[in-house]
């Protein structure tokens, strides 16, 4: 019954097929070979990666949970922990824009309450291709409406993100989420069925057909042949989810539950063998008693389904009535629909029949891990020698371009659609370099962000890598907040691939050695691996999660410059590079050379030179250089300052007037200050060996930057402002 | 003195209101849930933002039904103060307490943004420690906010002052652009004949904290404290007389 | 018995969503296409009542409920079902 | 010529909706309401299409614009006109 044919449906080769049955001792029936599949699936089973997420460091003084659960899990003092983490949903976005990216909210809000903690702030992360193609447009309203829908919807503030545009992602958009929640300490939850003859819980929505093997479908390339499954579309009820987290906190908060875990990826199956084996447990679940949408479901659809907003909780069997009329208040059914056994054995029945009888820990750890075979990723294309490159004769109106590049680009129209007040704990909107939010009731504030630059690990995965970690660093520092934890999410191509599997092995060495530079743990996170469209990988883009902790809240700093007649710092040091450069990208249209160099230890260093000065309350306003480098960044300052100062920079370093403004050199921050501290703070930089020159004032109605002596770059403020803003909601206009 | 603000599944700034009210205005304040039947006594009853029933429907439009919106009903009529935040305009409007209704945004997508908003009748109970004219900086985030009105009840609203806030500039000018989400005549913010009962989209709870960005929106929870401290509490019918409010 | 209730805006009541589904059928070409007014459907599944009992039960929920008189009109009908 | 086209969720496809709206009239006593399903209606008006043409027409926009053939099914009618 069970030939190649099947196997192949089920993405399980015969290999994975011998290992089941001598695991299982027998040969599986069709619904204990559905739900091996999902589970030993690339989505669920991490069988590509796990052998190489090993090298990233995982303890930390703050960590209290690591990878493994739900979320990460950190202590933040005063009795509170956080909890986050960052999912993708990136497959399901493409088949339906709207729906994928919604429910990819639904399902990280899950991943986060389900342990106790209440969502506090939503980040996005997004890859689209280039929004002059209608096709690309579209895509990309149905995600970010998506995203709103569900998470304005919730109450979840979307507080922040970011938006790439490349080819690329023409046929495959990336679609990140990352969530952060907040708990009492001593009230975090875990996914573990514990005690035998306590009772199993189903809350939450009907089991529908919807989803079915969406987890081995986010396993495997994208083709034409994938149209057929597109029925698979799951729709997000974000109403029900609000209910869920109510009812799901009230129950825990009055200790009436052992365990919790959310319906995710392959569902009940998930849920049910997870928690068993997580408690060292068995379960039976009788499939008759599970709440359904429709009319002759089989066993296999039942367990494989992914309907949404649905949770399975254990309690032991005298709170079964409490926990079902906590439930019944928040309108919500809490079927019983089976029990904890000791044995370790999953056994499932449906219509008075056992119909899966397999042992959990074969199904949860037992699925192989592949050490694939690696190629060196290719070298990056050359950059041409500088003195080849022509420089443009009108670098204000290369400025212009580059700010109206929709990577650059202001993303008012997309966060503009983001509740991001919501729980009124937001003190720094979207627009910042990182997110503050204020913890109620205290002097501290939470700071996270959401980077990673494709450009770079394209080039060269590992450097590009530990960019990403070094300027998530760097946006936190910029604000004021020391960085605690990460979370990331590896968006790589098909595995089986080796260049693939090579540029994923560099960024993990390269994530690994800058998150034991900055001294954070890895917490969790996630991998989506078979970017791929018909045959073509998307570039490799791995997407950090950093989440930093603020001391005393008002002494937080933001980018935008504060008053005229400040002194503009430049900490870091220029470096005459353009590889990788959005410069080199949008004006030469060259993806060329390597991505600028990175140095850790300076870097760190640099940044806890600009922590020090801002929580000495020296520092005025701080923002990095990224993308566009220090043209950019002094256009953005001025964009973000109260009355759109702007500023004249006067400095002589020796690079090309290009290399000069638009190079992207590392480790940079610009900051202003009163100019009664400028002397003491480049003492105390030169003292710490952290290069830092002052460039010159804020003032004035323009951007404008002498070298050497020459007047190199001119721009009236409001004009800059024009460009970058309007550029985005150009693609959008609607027609009236 | 006594809030209450009603907790509606899918309520979402529920816990910022009752947040605002008790720890920055420091006033005794309560949940009120839906499904009960009592208003415990509170002197002020305040439906707050979110998506009552996921907006499903109609903004409102569920909510309205709720058990305990019946008590709501029956403490306006007897001259309760009445304040529909966003969600609770919507429910306002909904439930006939205030007439019109919401549309959609004109530019159908949701918006979340800091607007300005000018105090047009500073003579109510909401809004008596502002000033006529003044301009409050205040966030919305709604994707129903659109007001509209047939021309007959737009009229009757001018005439009897009852329109409170309008979306205006940052100088106070009500122009188009300022008009993000389209409101018929830039309304904002309208309260009833009686004056007890008044319904606005932006969110004065998000506007509270210097720390937060704006403090404008506490003039509207200063305004219910002022007239509600002063005067005998409406909803517990005083000695028989009607309570009176400022029009 | 299966009703389907109809509701869509007043004439009198703008409907921008309608508009925009006009403007991009014509940005796609379907110039034909002169004016789209977009409302919304509600089948309904009743059961135990009868024809007449319909008859007043589906306009009361669709009054009090389905429709906001302010701005919208509702139609409605008997899809199958005595 | 007038043509109404429905837009609803397929019949396997969650109606948060519509779910909704029949628990809502399920807690108001509306108990012979056993399910609801909630869809979009739009009305077009075609000018210069023959009956012929609309026929090819208006499936074409509704498949291409109105309904999103991943999750929903649509149906459609002439109203009135030629
Ligand atoms: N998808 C998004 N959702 C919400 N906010 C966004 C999104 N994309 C960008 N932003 C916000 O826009 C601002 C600029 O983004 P970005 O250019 O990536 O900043 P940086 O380079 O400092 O990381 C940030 O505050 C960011 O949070
Ligand atoms: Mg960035």
């Amino acid at each position: 019954m069970i030939d190649k044919a099947l196997l192949d449906r089920h993405g399980l080769t015969e290999d994975e097929y011998r290992l089941i049955v001598e695991l299982i001792g027998k040969e599986p029936n069709l619904t204990e070979l559905g739900i091996f599949s999902v589970m030993w699936s690339e989505h669920c089973g991490y069988k590509s990666s796990r052998v190489h997420l090993k090298k990233l460091p995982t303890e930390g003084e703050h960590v209290i949970q690591g990878p493994g659960e739900n979320a990460g899990v950190l202590d933040i003092g005063g009795g509170q922990v956080v909890v986050f983490k960052i999912e993708s949903h990136n497959h399901p976005s493409y088949i339906e824009p709207y729906q994928g990216a919604a429910t990819g909210v639904g399902g990280i809000l899950r991943d986060i309450f389900t342990m106790g903690a209440r969502p506090i702030a939503v980040m996005d992360s997004l890859r689209f291709g280039p929004p002059d193609d209608p096709r690309n447009r579209s895509v990309m309203e149905g995600v970010v409406s998506g995203i709103s829908g569900y998470g304005n919807a919730f109450g979840v503030p979307t507080v922040g993100g970011e938006v790439y545009f490349d080819p690329c992602y023409n046929l495959n958009p990336l679609v990140n989420v990352f969530c952060l929640g907040l708990a009492d300490k001593d009230k975090v939850f875990y996914a573990r069925a514990e005690g035998a003859g306590n009772k199993v819980l189903y809350v939450g929505a009907k089991t529908g057909r919807d989803g079915i093997h969406g987890a081995t479908m986010a396993s495997a390339e994208f083709g034409k042949e994938t149209e057929h499954k597109r029925p698979n579309v799951q729709v997000g009820d974000p109403f029900k989810e609000k209910l869920l987290l109510e009812a799901c906190l009230e129950v825990m908060d009055r200790g009436l539950i052992v365990g919790i875990q959310d319906m995710g990826a392959a569902g009940l199956t998930c849920s049910t063998t997870e928690m068993a084996a997580k408690g060292g447990m068995g379960i039976v679940i009788d499939l008759d008693k599970v709440p359904q949408r429709e009319a002759g479901m089989t066993p296999y659809e039942i367990l494989l389904s992914e309907s949404q907003e649905r949770m399975l909780l254990v309690a032991t069997p005298e709170k079964v009535e409490a926990v079902q009329t906590v439930f019944a208040k928040w309108d919500l059914d809490a079927p019983v629909i089976g029990e904890v056994i000791e044995g370790g054995r999953a056994r499932i029945s449906f219509k008075g029949e056992v119909v899966v009888d397999i042992p959990v820990d074969a199904v949860v750890n037992l699925c192989p891990a592949y050490d694939r075979p690696i190629a060196a990723p290719a070298p990056p294309p050359p950059a041409p020698a500088l003195e080849a490159l022509p420089q443009p004769a009108d670098l204000g109106e290369t400025l212009l371009r580059l700010l109206a590049s929709p990577s650059i680009a202001d993303k008012e129209w997309v966060f503009r659609q983001y509740d991001h007040m919501v729980q009124v704990n937001t003190v720094f909107l979207p627009g910042a370099d990182a997110a503050v939010l204020r913890i109620k009731g205290s002097r501290r504030a939470l700071a996270m962000t959401l980077d990673g630059n494709a450009l770079y690990t394209r080039l060269d995965p590992r450097t590009g890598a530990r960019i990403a970690v070094a300027e998530a660093c760097r946006n936190l520092a910029c604000v004021g907040a020391r960085p605690i934890g990460v979370t990331n999410c590896l968006n790589f191509g098909n595995p089986e691939k080796p260049e693939v599997m090579g540029q994923f092995e560099q960024a993990v060495t390269g994530l690994a050695e800058a998150c034991r530079t900055f001294g954070i743990p890895v917490t969790g996170g996630n991998v989506s691996f078979y970017n791929d469209t018909e045959g073509l990988s998307i570039h490799p883009t791995p997407v950090l999660g950093i989440v930093g902790l603020i001391g005393d809240v008002r002494k937080a700093v933001r980018p935008g410059f504060r008053a005229a007649g400040d002194a503009v710092v430049l900490v870091g040091e220029s470096l005459d590079e353009l590889g990788g450069t959005q410069y080199l990208k949008t004006i030469h249209g060259l993806e060329a050379g390597s991505p600028p160099l990175i140095d850790l230890e300076q870097e760190k260093r640099n940044q806890e030179f600009v922590l020090e000065a801002i929580e000495a309350g020296l520092v005025r306003s701080a923002h990095d250089l990224s993308e566009g480098g220090l043209a950019v960044a002094l256009a953005e300052c001025a964009f973000h300052s109260p009355r759109k100062i702007g500023c004249e920079v006067d400095l002589a370093n020796g690079l090309r007037d290009d290399a000069l403004l638009f190079g992207e050199s590392q480790s940079r921050i610009l900051m202003t200050c009163r100019p009664a501290d400028l002397s003491g703070l480049l003492e105390t930089a030169a003292a710490r060996g952290v290069p830092a020159q002052a460039i010159g004032r804020t003032g004035g109605a323009a951007l404008a930057v002498r070298h050497a002596g020459r007047e190199i770059l001119r721009v009236p403020v409001e004009k800059a402002f024009r460009a970058w803003k309007d550029s985005l909601p150009g693609f959008f206009r609607v027609q009236a | 003195m006594k809030f209450g603000v009603v907790q509606f599944p899918g309520s979402n700034c529920d816990f910022d209101t009752f947040h605002v009210l008790r720890d920055v205005m420091k006033r005794p304040t309560v949940m009120l849930w839906h499904k009960d039947h009592d208003l415990q006594g509170v002197d002020c009853v305040v439906l707050p933002g979110g998506f009552s029933y996921g907006d499903y429907l109609r903004s409102g439009a569920i909510a309205r039904f709720s058990p305990l919106m019946q008590e709501v009903k029956a403490f306006a009529r007897r001259g309760g103060r009445l304040l529909g935040i966003c969600n609770g305009f919507q429910i306002l409007l909904e439930l006939g307490l205030l007439p019109g209704a919401m549309l959609r945004n004109k530019n159908l997508k949701f918006l979340c943004q800091h607007v300005h908003i000018r105090v047009e009748n500073a003579r109510t109970d909401f809004t008596r420690a502002a000033r006529k004219g003044q301009i409050l900086r205040v966030p919305i985030a709604h994707f129903d906010g659109n007001y509209f009105a047939p021309p007959r009840v737009l009229r009757d609203l001018e005439t009897n002052g009852q329109v409170v806030f309008r979306y205006c500039d940052a100088d106070g000018n009500v122009t188009p652009e300022a008009n993000v989400n389209g409101s018929l005549d830039s309304i904002a913010g309208i309260r009833n004949a009686a004056g007890n009962v008044l319904g606005l989209m932006p969110h004065p709870e998000r506007a509270s904290e210097a720390l937060l960005g704006s403090e404008d929106g506490r003039t509207i929870f200063e305004s219910l404290i002022l007239s509600l401290e002063k005067r005998t509490p409406a909803g517990r019918p005083a000695a028989g007389k009607k309570a009176r409010h400022d029009r | 018995m299966k009703v389907r209730v109809l509701v869509s805006f007043k004439d009198s009541v703008l409907d921008p969503q309608g508009q925009t589904v006009k403007n991009a059928l014509h940005t796609m070409g379907y110039a034909a296409v002169t004016d789209v007014r977009q409302g919304k459907v509600f089948e309904l599944e009743l059961v135990g009542a009868t024809r007449k009992q319909a008859e007043a039960l589906v306009p009361e929920i669709a009054r009090r409920v389905l429709a906001n008189p302010i701005i919208e009109k509702f139609d409605w009908e008997i899809l199958k079902g005595r």
